[in-house]
């Protein structure tokens, strides 16, 4: 199975939803404040903190806990999956720890007036782990393969979000033009999509890219492993030789072996089990994930569908708590849809808008017609932790204002296609992670967007979706999306929970690790203490 | 002597196509499961947006549009020639993923049913001698109480124990057998020992009492009033007559090992067939689920087989009817 | 070696099962005090409990856990048997003391072909040379009557006969040609014909090796063709020592007389009487040409076995076991498919059987027992008429309404047996068949049933067809006897002339081993 | 003499296990009558605090009263046990009697299909059935009886086929007692001794087997919990927060032990009654 199985996913994730820090099947979370490329910010400067003392060798091993599905850089969709092939395939773009967009295997773009033709000069002198050159023909070729318009394709993009090209050609001074089928301002981060070889199509068995690291090995239900690129070309990287993705049956096994030293980094870690390590043996670093955790009621079911119910929910429940106990207190109290993690697409004047408030919620109930309060599903992917305890204290606090909270596990895959897909749920607890942009954040509000699970639907905010593609300036742009922010809020679409801090644990032998505010573990500046 | 091994033969015969009979209905139970259960594969493979006509491509091409009989003669078939298709999750040939885990698994289930063996035998033997004594009761007690905890709990402690407080074992390190056999003994020892302590407890409760019941056997007595020695009655007469019974036991107990490495494997984080169940259930992979179900209730069949016949020459009431 | 008069001198003997709770408990064994002469066959009678075994197993060394000889001593051809080293003690079991007990079933190693557990004795007792440990098995097989030892030698006990596995003990007991041999009720769970053929070979075994043996059996007439000498136990005592003709004649203790009497089922003190037969009336069960065959087995049990029962009749069926009793009153009662035709007047037939102690189902009361054959018959009735009906059914049998509450085991074997009775006629049935319904009581209760099922057949006309191998009370209550061998009805008559002129070899053998047994004076 | 001694054995065994199984019954009525906290109520502020006065075994990773919990959770191990075991009884009484008393064909089938389920591990049996039929405490009790219910079709068939040879079920024949009726009126109060103990056997595995799905997540769904599930939930704070594990492990250690105890005793006591 399939890429076809891939795809299918990868078109229900559309905007790509995150799940909590214990696992898998979350994709990479937003961007930085900078949808513009930042010419300044080339990459290699990332790579200069290269100390003179740098050593060179060595091996490192990084706890994973789910098994990896697919190492091909367009149709994996699972974070797990591509948080690993990050260290082997690049894009046009790329990411750096701070969140910001930089120029990759691209060194420049030109976005046109109407945002309808992205120009990229393709940067020199970088060669595939296959020894192979990268010249603009690969790069044709591998976005044609994204956006599913390569002549063996039946046309649907295997990178949903690059649905939208309409062609990608190769202009006569070596340059690649992509054109839209209409314009769109929000679409550079998506250009981060893995490049690979022209014509190449085994990324599955054997991933071709131009990272740092070169695939060597997969032993299913083990480890993969990943050796050094010596023809990286970005000078004096990687610093290590090997690195393996260890695959632990659960966080605590993992935890168990990054005691024993079987293990040196192990990330995704909650408060109190960071708490339990050794410190003289670890360092715990941390950083937020810019992720939504969600506690979303389906507009569309009673009593949900009455704003005041929803409004009585965010009321009665308690955010500080709940991130106490999920978390141990490492995360961000959200309001609403979007991470502060954002920047300046985030309304600061949102803060605190909810307190818990038991009475008021239970006037709200009153008015509402539920007195007594009712009773309430809540759908759960079993195989997150995070989301599972939240539903757990959810249920306490909701008890106070008499709903009657049921908490029912699904497996991952059956969330998907009874919750995610045809929204045959009441309530779920969940991580929404916007891919690389704002706007990707947001357009799932609108009403006919598949993504749209919660069955949210007002028509000022459709307006405003439609509106923001079209305009090239950001600070419209940003006004526009706190709008839709404040709409969400009075209408109180879902109860927005947190944003969960990434913590992950490193042993005292490496350094150079760090925290993406995103899914990605990136090996290439990590390297073992002397 | 002729007539004897004719009657073996016959009973050995009969128990193989009772072994047949068996297969097949397992085989039958196995596949009936997995075509009743809600979900079509294809679909599940797919996902939810597929389109209809990619749905029927895909049945097509899994043969899942064929009559249930000939779907399942397709697999039975394929079963028995090591071909259960392609996981549909890993995109690999379901045997090179069950062949691959197996050395995690038999290796661990070989090492624990030593042990079991290893530790039940003379304790049962000892205890059996004096019933009833300080040491006996000591056993007994020791015993309820490890067939009372709950495999995993057994497994954190004996892990908190081994590597925490003495550092005798590192967690997760498997290493496989090609990278020398002592290293790969090492690395499933202490998952071995978790499996088998409540197995040992109830191997040696059973070996006790059949011991102790053939101690109290009239023909114990016939032996003793032909002048033997009561070390040879133990060892001629007694033992091979509880050892009949102990082949039940020992046999049961190794099915069970089998399908205890699971939660074993999982405390243990070592990357055998029961984890690669759990992966194969979080993925819904249908193909690898059967067969490894297939293939496991396969070992066990086979299993009860061997023992029947390991009985039948045990004891020669079994076999000459 | 110097002869003694007594191979075996038992001196004030007093044995106990001493606990810490209770160091001085009443003894099993109160000052045994008595010799066996050498070459004798001494008998030791008693009921169970009464000591007999424990003694004969104190002789043997091979005492139970916890039983401590008190007082006394046992000497064994001079030397002190109690005071002896156990590894001594040991040797002497086997070579010159030899030990047969009671159940031949379970008495033998299961997993061990006779010949290598015969061989094993040799063995342990220094017979080093292989060959020659064989041909002593083999020759020794052959003494004790088996026509092809080689055949026996690599058989597993299993594939024996009861009375095989005992001729098989034996020649086990025999082989190192000990000078005492203890038997301890060799014959009780066989039947009669193999029971004679058993004592025959132990006597002449006895006689060819010169061995001396104490004999342990509950049944005192049993022994008289036997034993020379006779002592009788009771409660840990020997309370009668005799030969044995004058014991069976003259006993001097009253236990002993006792014992004789019901030894005997003497029918005519109990006053029986016979129901007077119409055999011109049409017969109740008409059975022809019956064919039975087991499921596993491919020849047929019962093979055209006829007969047919009349009203009143108290018709008796005898044969040596193995002969397709049973089979027969299996196929009778339905309980097995056959070939052939059986006809009965009444759809109900009564049947009582052998074993006391599985004819009622341990789980319910008595009331249950007696209320099930109406249910069954779907006979509906007042919670009155029933009480009525259950009371009445068990005041047929002779038992007070007081029973209804309790439990099969809190019953004795006789009373049980009532209730079996009293479960046949609760429906009135025309016949009942009974099988063997007192060979497991002891005789006193088995007295009782016999004469209560006279009383009914003679009271209210009801058929009987009972089987039995005590030829004894086939002849003094059946009219009618019919003798069934080897599948097949051999003969058939009144009773007086088939077992005055037995005509078939069959009849003659059973006649033939009654007599022995009991001795002719126990015929008229 | 013997069943004088066999009848103290089977005392010391009855009142072993009833101490033991008492404190676990104890533990059900407090849930229902006296519970001091609401077993589900979290409380932030009370994180992993150890056992003190107003939290008699501590709290755990939610603030909740570990003591309360575990009243609460011998609710449900005990209903998935008993629930699971009557399911397994049910269906192995139903299969095991006609196989043993009809024998021949029936019996040919009948354990065929049996033997056939006795080849399929348990917990994987149970795991597949609810991994796809979803967790889900029903679910698991199903399973669970389906999973063990050749044990019993087992001691029922061996019974069967000793019991109908004897005197009193061939008199019922006689008697023309109906086979059914037979079956389960004659022969079934005839297989206590056999039953009695493999059924609080069954007891005690079935909660070692719930506690091993709920370990792999695939048990008693939150928040409510059965011991098994309350040290699922708590591997991580084994050296942290020792209560969270010590309490429910002794609580299950206590209800398998005197599972045990009592079985013994039912043995012992039934064995030294065939005896006198």
């Amino acid at each position: 199975m399939s890429k076809a199985f891939k795809k299918a996913v990868s078109a229900i994730l559309g905007l790509t939803l995150c799940a909590g820090m214990c696992a898998c099947n979350q994709t990479q979370p937003g961007t930085s404040a900078s949808g513009e490329p930042d010419a300044s910010g080339a990459v290699e400067a990332s790579g200069a903190d290269a100390d003179t003392d740098a050593v060179y060798g060595g091996e490192a091993v990084v706890g994973i806990t789910q098994e990896p599905s697919s190492f091909d850089p367009h149709t994996a969709v699972a974070a797990g999956d591509k948080e690993l092939i990050f260290n082997i395939y690049e894009g046009l773009y790329k990411f750096d720890s701070t969140g910001t967009l930089n120029p990759c295997l691209a060194t420049d773009c030109e976005i046109s007036e109407d945002s309808s033709v992205y120009t990229f000069t393709i940067r020199e002198g970088v060669t595939f782990h296959n020894g192979d050159t990268l010249d603009a023909d690969d790069v044709v070729y591998s976005l044609k393969r994204a956006a599913g318009l390569l002549d063996s394709q039946d046309g649907t993009a295997l990178v949903t979000e690059l649905d939208c090209i309409k062609d990608v050609e190769k202009s006569d001074d070596g340059k690649v033009v992509v054109t839209l089928e209409s314009g769109n301002s929000e679409l550079l981060s998506y250009f981060t999509t893995g490049i690979i070889p022209d014509g190449y199509d085994n990324c599955e068995a054997a991933p071709v890219g131009t990272g740092p690291f070169m695939f060597d090995s997969y032993t299913i239900g083990e480890n993969v492993t990943l050796v050094k690129n010596p023809n990286y070309w970005q000078d004096g990287l990687p610093y290590l030789d090997t690195v393996t993705f260890k695959i632990c049956a659960d966080m605590d096994s993992g935890l168990l072996e990054l005691q024993n030293g079987n293990i040196d980094i192990f990330p995704y870690l909650d408060s109190i089990r960071a708490e339990q390590l050794d410190t003289t043996q670890f360092t715990i670093e941390s950083n937020g994930s810019n992720m939504v955790q969600i506690f979303a009621l389906n507009n569309a079911v009673a009593p949900l569908d009455d704003a005041r119910v929803r409004e009585a929910i965010n009321l009665a429940i308690n955010r500080e708590d709940i991130i106490e106990v999920t978390m141990g207190g490492a995360g961000v109290e959200l309001t609403t849809a979007m991470s502060p993690a954002m920047g300046s697409y985030y309304d600061t004047s949102l803060d605190g808008t909810y307190s818990q408030n038991i009475d008021e919620a239970k006037a709200l109930l009153a008015e509402a017609g539920y007195p007594d309060g009712f009773e309430l599903t809540v759908t759960v992917p079993s195989n997150y932790l995070v989301h599972v305890n939240t539903a757990v204290e959810l249920a306490s606090e909701l008890s106070a204002v008499g709903i009657d909270l049921e908490i029912e596990q699904v497996d991952w895959a059956t969330w998907l296609e009874s919750v995610y897909t045809n929204r045959e749920y009441e309530s779920t607890v969940i991580c929404l992670t916007s891919d690389y942009a704002p706007y990707d954040v947001l357009q799932r509000y609108a009403s006919d967007s598949s993504d749209n699970f919660i069955n949210y639907s007002n028509s000022e905010v459709d307006e405003l979706l439609a509106e923001i593609p079209t305009l090239a300036d950001t600070e419209a742009k940003t006004e526009l999306y706190h709008q839709i922010l404040n709409i969400l809020v009075e209408d109180n679409a879902s109860c927005y929970i947190q944003d969960p801090t990434t913590l992950t644990a490193v042993s005292v032998r490496l350094t150079g690790y760090s925290v993406y505010p995103m899914y990605v573990q990136d090996m290439s500046q990590v390297k073992v203490v002397e | 002597m002729s007539l004897n091994t004719r009657q073996n033969l016959k009973y050995a015969g009969l128990k193989f196509i009772e072994l047949i009979a068996t297969l097949f209905v397992v085989s039958f139970l196995t596949f009936a499961a997995f075509s009743i259960i809600p979900g079509d594969t294809a679909q599940i493979m797919l996902g939810p947006n597929a389109s209809p006509e990619q749905v029927a491509r895909l049945r097509t091409e899994l043969g899942l549009d064929q009559p249930l009989p000939v779907r399942y003669i397709t697999w039975v078939a394929g079963a028995f020639t090591g071909n259960l298709g392609d996981s549909s999750s890993f995109k690999v040939p379901v045997i090179s993923l069950i062949a691959q885990r197996l050395p995690v698994t038999l290796g661990m289930s070989i090492l624990a049913l030593i042990m079991v063996i290893a530790v039940s035998y003379p304790l049962s033997v000892f205890s059996a001698r004096r019933p009833g004594r300080i040491g006996d009761t000591i056993c007994s007690i020791l015993g309820h109480v490890l067939f009372a905890i709950p495999p995993f709990v057994l497994s954190l402690l004996l892990i908190v124990l081994a590597s925490g407080v003495l550092h005798i074992f590192t967690m997760g390190k498997y290493a496989p057998p090609e990278k020398g056999f002592g290293n790969y003994i090492a690395s499933l020892a202490l998952p071995a020992f978790a499996i088998a302590l409540p197995k040992i407890a109830m191997t040696f409760k059973f070996m006790r009492s059949a011991i102790i019941e053939q101690n109290a056997s009239e023909y114990v007595k016939t032996e003793r009033s032909h002048g033997l020695s009561e070390a040879r009655i133990f060892l001629r007469h007694v033992l091979p007559n509880s050892n009949v019974s102990s082949i039940t036991i020992i046999t049961l107990v190794l099915s069970d090992i089998l399908g205890g490495s699971l939660i074993v494997e999982q405390v243990f984080n070592l990357p055998g067939l029961g984890r690669l169940l759990l992966t194969a259930i979080d993925r819904r992979d249908f193909p690898l689920m059967s067969g490894m179900i297939f293939y496991l209730a396969l070992i066990t069949v086979i299993l009860y087989f061997v023992s029947d016949i390991l009985a039948s020459i045990a004891d020669p009431r079994i076999r000459l009817k | 070696m110097p002869r003694h008069t007594h191979i075996v001198k038992v001196h004030h003997l007093s044995l106990a099962f001493p606990t810490r709770h209770d160091p001085n408990p009443e003894p099993v064994l109160k000052d045994i005090d008595f010799g066996i002469r050498d070459g004798e066959i001494l008998g030791l009678i008693g009921n169970s409990g009464s000591g007999k075994t424990m003694t004969a197993m104190a002789i043997a060394g091979l005492l139970p856990e916890g039983a401590v000889i008190t007082e006394g001593s046992i000497k064994f051809a001079g030397e002190d048997l109690t005071a002896m080293k156990p590894r001594r003690r040991r040797q002497m079991l086997g070579s010159n003391i030899g030990v047969i007990f009671q159940e031949p079933s379970t008495a033998l190693d299961p997993l061990m072909k006779i010949g290598t557990n015969l061989d094993e004795i040799l063995l342990t007792h220094g017979m080093k040379d292989k060959a020659e440990r064989r041909k002593r098995v083999l020759e020794m097989l052959g003494t004790c009557g088996f026509a092809d030892p080689e055949e026996i030698y690599s058989r597993y006990p299993h594939q024996l006969s009861g009375g095989q596995r005992q001729r098989v003990l034996i020649a086990g007991a025999a082989l190192l040609e000990p000078r005492l041999l203890i038997c301890d009720e060799p014959t009780s769970s066989l039947d009669t014909v193999t029971t004679i053929q058993i004592l025959n070979l132990l006597k002449e075994i006895c006689h060819k090796m010169h061995m001396t043996v104490l004999f342990i059996s509950h049944d005192l007439s049993a022994v008289r063709n036997f034993c020379d000498r006779v002592m009788v136990m009771r409660g840990g005592e020997i309370v009668d020592r005799d030969t044995t003709q004058e014991m069976l004649l003259h006993p001097r203790s009253g236990y002993t007389a006792e014992l004789l009497t019901n030894a005997r089922l003497d029918t005519r003190m109990l006053g029986l009487e016979r129901a007077t037969v119409d055999y011109s009336a049409s017969p109740v069960l008409v059975a022809r040409d019956i064919t039975a065959r087991y499921d596993n087995s491919s020849s047929n049990v019962l093979k055209g076995a006829s007969l047919e029962i009349y009203p009143r009749e108290m018709l008796g069926l005898i044969g040596s076991s193995g002969c397709g009793k049973t089979t027969l009153v299996k196929t009778l009662l339905g309980l097995m498919p056959h070939g052939g035709s059986i006809t009965c007047s009444d759809k109900q037939t009564g049947a009582v059987f052998q074993d006391p102690v599985s004819c009622l189902n341990p789980a319910h009361t008595i009331e249950w027992h007696l209320l099930e054959p109406l249910r069954a018959a779907g006979i509906k009735l007042t919670k009155e008429e029933r009480r009525k009906r259950v009371a009445s059914a068990l005041q047929d049998v002779g038992m007070s309404p007081e029973y209804l509450s309790r439990k099969p085991r809190q019953l004795s074997g006789g009373q049980r047996q009532r209730i079996a009775i009293a479960m046949s006629l609760i429906l009135e049935p025309s016949l009942i068949v009974a099988d063997e319904p007192f060979s497991s009581l002891d005789s006193s209760s088995a007295s009782e049933i016999l004469k209560l099922l006279t009383d009914i057949n003679r009271e209210r006309g009801t058929s009987f067809l009972l089987i039995t191998h005590n030829i004894h009370i086939v002849r003094q209550i059946c009219p009618r006897v019919i003798v069934m061998d080897k599948g097949s009805v051999c003969e058939e008559g009144l009773t007086s002339e088939v077992l005055s002129d037995p005509k078939s070899d069959a009849a003659r053998k059973l006649l033939h081993a009654e007599s022995v047994l009991h001795g002719e004076n126990y015929s008229e | 003499m013997q069943s004088k001694a066999s009848s103290f054995r089977a005392r010391t065994f009855f009142i072993t296990g009833a101490v033991f199984l008492g404190i676990v019954l104890l533990a059900f009525v407090m849930s229902l009558i006296c519970s001091p906290y609401d077993p589900n109520a979290t409380s932030a502020r009370e994180i992993l605090l150890p056992p003190s006065g107003a939290h008699l075994f501590g709290t755990d990773n939610f603030g909740r009263d570990v003591f309360s919990r575990i009243l609460d959770a011998s609710k449900y191990t005990i209903f998935i046990s008993i629930a699971g075991v009557a399911i397994a009884l049910f269906l192995g009484v139903l299969s095991g009697l006609p196989a043993g008393y009809f024998g021949g064909f029936p019996d040919r089938v009948i354990m065929l299909f049996n033997n056939s389920i006795m080849c399929f591990p348990g917990i994987l049996l149970a795991l597949v059935a609810v991994a796809v039929f979803g967790p889900s405490m029903f679910n698991v009790v199903w399973a669970l009886g389906l999973v063990f219910a050749p044990t019993f079709a087992r001691v029922c068939r061996a019974g069967a086929m000793e019991l109908k040879t004897r005197d009193f079920i061939m008199h019922a024949k006689v008697m023309r007692v109906k086979p059914v009726r037979i079956m389960y009126s004659h022969i079934l109060p005839n297989l206590m001794p056999q039953l009695l103990p493999a059924t609080v056997i069954g007891l005690a595995n079935m909660t070692l087997f719930e506690s091993g799905m709920s370990y792999l997540g695939l048990g008693v769904q939150p928040p409510d919990a059965s011991f098994g599930k309350m040290l699922a939930d708590c591997k991580a704070y084994v050296l942290t927060a020792p209560w969270l594990v010590i309490f429910p492990s002794l609580m299950l250690i206590f209800y398998i032990l005197g599972l045990y105890f009592l079985s013994e005793g039912i043995r012992v006591s039934y064995s030294g009654r065939s005896d006198s």
